[in-house]
């Protein structure tokens, strides 16, 4: 079971990881902002299933943590792009 | 008994987790920002909801089910208002003001 | 097991040793200031990262790693957050005052100090 | 699969540095940073490390994030969008990635050099832990043994605030630090109101447990700020005026109580900062309550920064 659960945890990582590394060439900062919070539930999910796995209740603690505070670092990120609504200067030479 | 939550866990956390596939290859391929958004909250919301659910049956304790419970809470606030806070900021951008 | 461990930690060390590299680049090479200040997180995390993996190395009587390094890593954080706090402030008030956010002065070629 | 977790967390840590290190717009760098500190925390759990990881994840996570994209919006406001990015000298580039390639390198093969029977306080550390009537390790070496540091640490984390007050024009000093948006997005409103609740209590839960289980005040004071942070930024409640008395009292207060039981200890435990052996939790947890109020307040007036409104008369 405990294999199973750290597969499950690795699978979920791997996936909203190689989103982000997508994402983060994408022009819009909001999207890169998303995948920074698919990021966070992911690795909140990926705590909770490793917690389950190695019997140590502490790590559900981390994750409590990461999603009280997921929302706190979107909000800050919103509150930057809101100062400058009109002309947010797209990234520079992160093409390909 | 034993056999069968073990069971239940493994369908339910695989189900969680192709649920963060679909979320992911959503944010990737849906064509505009706001329905990419909308494949994101798909993945908070009922990914982390199935997996904390699959887990369930293997706490041990009763406090340790509710802390379980508490982050998937948690991250149905913080998903709903970050996608909201999201939403307006893309809002505000496109409108010009 | 105890194998496992070992290489684990191993892993996690050689990745500070790397995210300290990294984050030095940063810190020399970037000429924006508050890119530097991401390096030199970046670097203090590598760091604390090799502390890390001595504390896990030094994993016995039943503990998951030795306590001394990890309370030593809890400290530095914060402290390392600290001075990037005041960092931002100097930096903040140099931009206020110069509108300039580099160290580097606009035309000739010095090189530029080094952070405080 | 334990080791393929780990590889694959030290690579997506290694990717996302080395993109801080080559993106050309700060906000992407920024991003990736608060990502970075996301997996940082997981790596730390895989470390054995909880404690840490709940640190990583508040500071790591929350608030440091905030700071450095307040710093770049900052910036942003102020600069008339200057052309191309700026780029290194060509040679100087080359002369630091030796540098920090050969710094890397020695540290790699301190690592790999690490003494095969590795040095260890692990067992010293529980040996004595009944007398302090703690559960924690890592709060007994915390608040216990090496309680010089953390003392030591906070009177930091105060020269730095102090620091970043003494930036404060001459004219707006005592004044208070402006954080509020100009109008703040609905949600951010809702936000405040619904999460500190939760936040307080988890910080309550984690100084509680911090004495037996992975947690304690630094923990409970990030997050603490990481709320009272977002209570100001909704501008549902202004930031305390600097020159304010209780604001200064509360912020010295931790320290200054860690010191006068510090110099007790003389007196009743013969040493500076021993605890005498029946009260040692009692003190304990008592300077723990202290701190993780000055602590919750100096990081958030860190992030708040020096002042911008002069003081009301």
């Amino acid at each position: 079971m405990a294999e199973f659960l750290t597969g499950a945890a690795f699978f979920i990582l791997a996936v909203t990881a190689l989103g982000l590394f997508r994402v983060l060439r994408s022009e819009l900062a909001v999207e890169r902002m998303m995948a920074v919070q698919l990021l966070g539930t992911g690795a909140a999910a990926a705590l909770v299933l490793l917690g389950a796995a190695s019997t140590s209740p502490a790590t559900t603690d981390v994750a409590l943590l990461l999603m009280l505070l997921a929302a706190f670092s979107c909000a800050a990120f919103t509150l930057g792009q809101s100062e400058e609504p009109g002309d947010a200067p797209a990234p520079k030479g992160d093409e390909s | 008994m034993s056999a069968l939550a073990d069971l239940f866990t493994l369908v339910m956390v695989a189900g969680g987790a192709l649920l963060f596939l679909a979320g992911t290859l959503g944010l990737l391929r849906f064509p505009d920002t706001l329905s990419r958004l909308h494949a994101l909250s798909k993945a908070d919301n009922l990914g982390l909801g199935l997996i904390v659910l699959g887990l369930l049956p293997q706490v041990g304790s009763i406090a340790g089910g509710l802390k379980l419970v508490c982050v998937w809470l948690l991250a149905q606030l913080s998903a709903a208002t970050a996608s909201q806070l999201i939403a307006g900021a893309l809002h505000r951008r496109k409108s010009g003001r | 097991m105890t194998l496992a461990a070992l290489d684990s930690a191993t892993l996690f060390g050689l990745c500070g040793a790397a995210l300290a590299g990294i984050g030095l680049f940063v810190v020399i090479a970037h000429p924006g200031l508050l890119r530097r200040l991401v390096g030199f997180n970046i670097l203090g995390a590598g760091i604390f990262m090799v502390f890390g993996a001595v504390a896990r190395r030094g994993a016995a009587a039943g503990l998951p790693g030795d306590p001394v390094p990890q309370a030593m890593v809890i400290t530095g954080i914060v402290v390392a957050f600290s001075a990037s706090a005041l960092a931002v402030a100097l930096l903040r008030r140099l931009f206020d005052l110069t509108g300039r956010d580099s160290l580097e002065p606009p035309a000739a070629g010095k090189t530029p100090r080094a952070e405080s | 699969m334990n080791l393929l977790l780990d590889l694959a967390l030290v690579a997506w840590l290694v990717v996302l540095a080395l993109h801080v290190a080559r993106t050309g717009d700060d906000r992407n760098a920024i991003v990736a940073f608060i990502a970075f500190g996301l997996l940082l925390g997981l790596a730390w759990t895989r470390l054995g490390a909880i404690d840490v990881a709940l640190t990583e994840a508040a500071i790591g996570g929350g608030i440091t994030g905030l700071l450095l994209l307040r710093a770049e919006a900052h910036l942003r406001r102020g600069r008339q969008a200057d052309g191309a990015p700026r780029q290194g000298g060509g040679a100087k580039t080359i002369v630091a990635a030796l540098a920090s390639a050969v710094v890397a390198l020695g540290l790699g093969l301190a690592v790999l050099a690490f003494p095969s029977p590795a040095p260890t306080l692990a067992q010293p550390a529980l040996a004595a832990i009944d007398a302090t009537g703690l559960g924690n390790p890592v709060t007994a070496v915390l608040l216990a043994y090496r309680a010089l540091d953390t003392l030591l640490e906070k009177v930091v984390v105060l020269l730095a605030l102090l620091g970043v007050w003494a930036l404060t024009p001459d004219n707006l000093w005592g004044g208070a630090p402006e954080l509020k948006e100009a109008n703040p997005p609905q949600p951010l409103l809702y936000l405040a109101r619904t999460l500190p609740p939760f936040g307080v209590l988890i910080a309550v839960y984690m100084v509680w447990v911090g004495a037996d289980a992975p947690g304690g005040t630094f923990q409970a004071g990030s997050i603490l700020a990481a709320m009272w942070l977002l209570v100001m930024l909704a501008g549902l409640s202004p930031a305390p005026e600097t020159r304010s008395r209780l604001l200064r009292l509360l912020l010295v207060g931790g320290p200054a109580l860690f010191f006068a039981i510090g110099f007790l200890g003389f007196a009743v435990a013969g040493g500076f900062l021993a605890y005498p052996k029946p009260l040692a939790k009692a003190l304990i947890v008592g300077i723990e309550a202290a701190l993780t109020v000055a602590i919750a307040l100096a990081l958030g007036l860190l992030v708040a920064g020096p002042s911008n409104k002069a003081p009301a008369r």
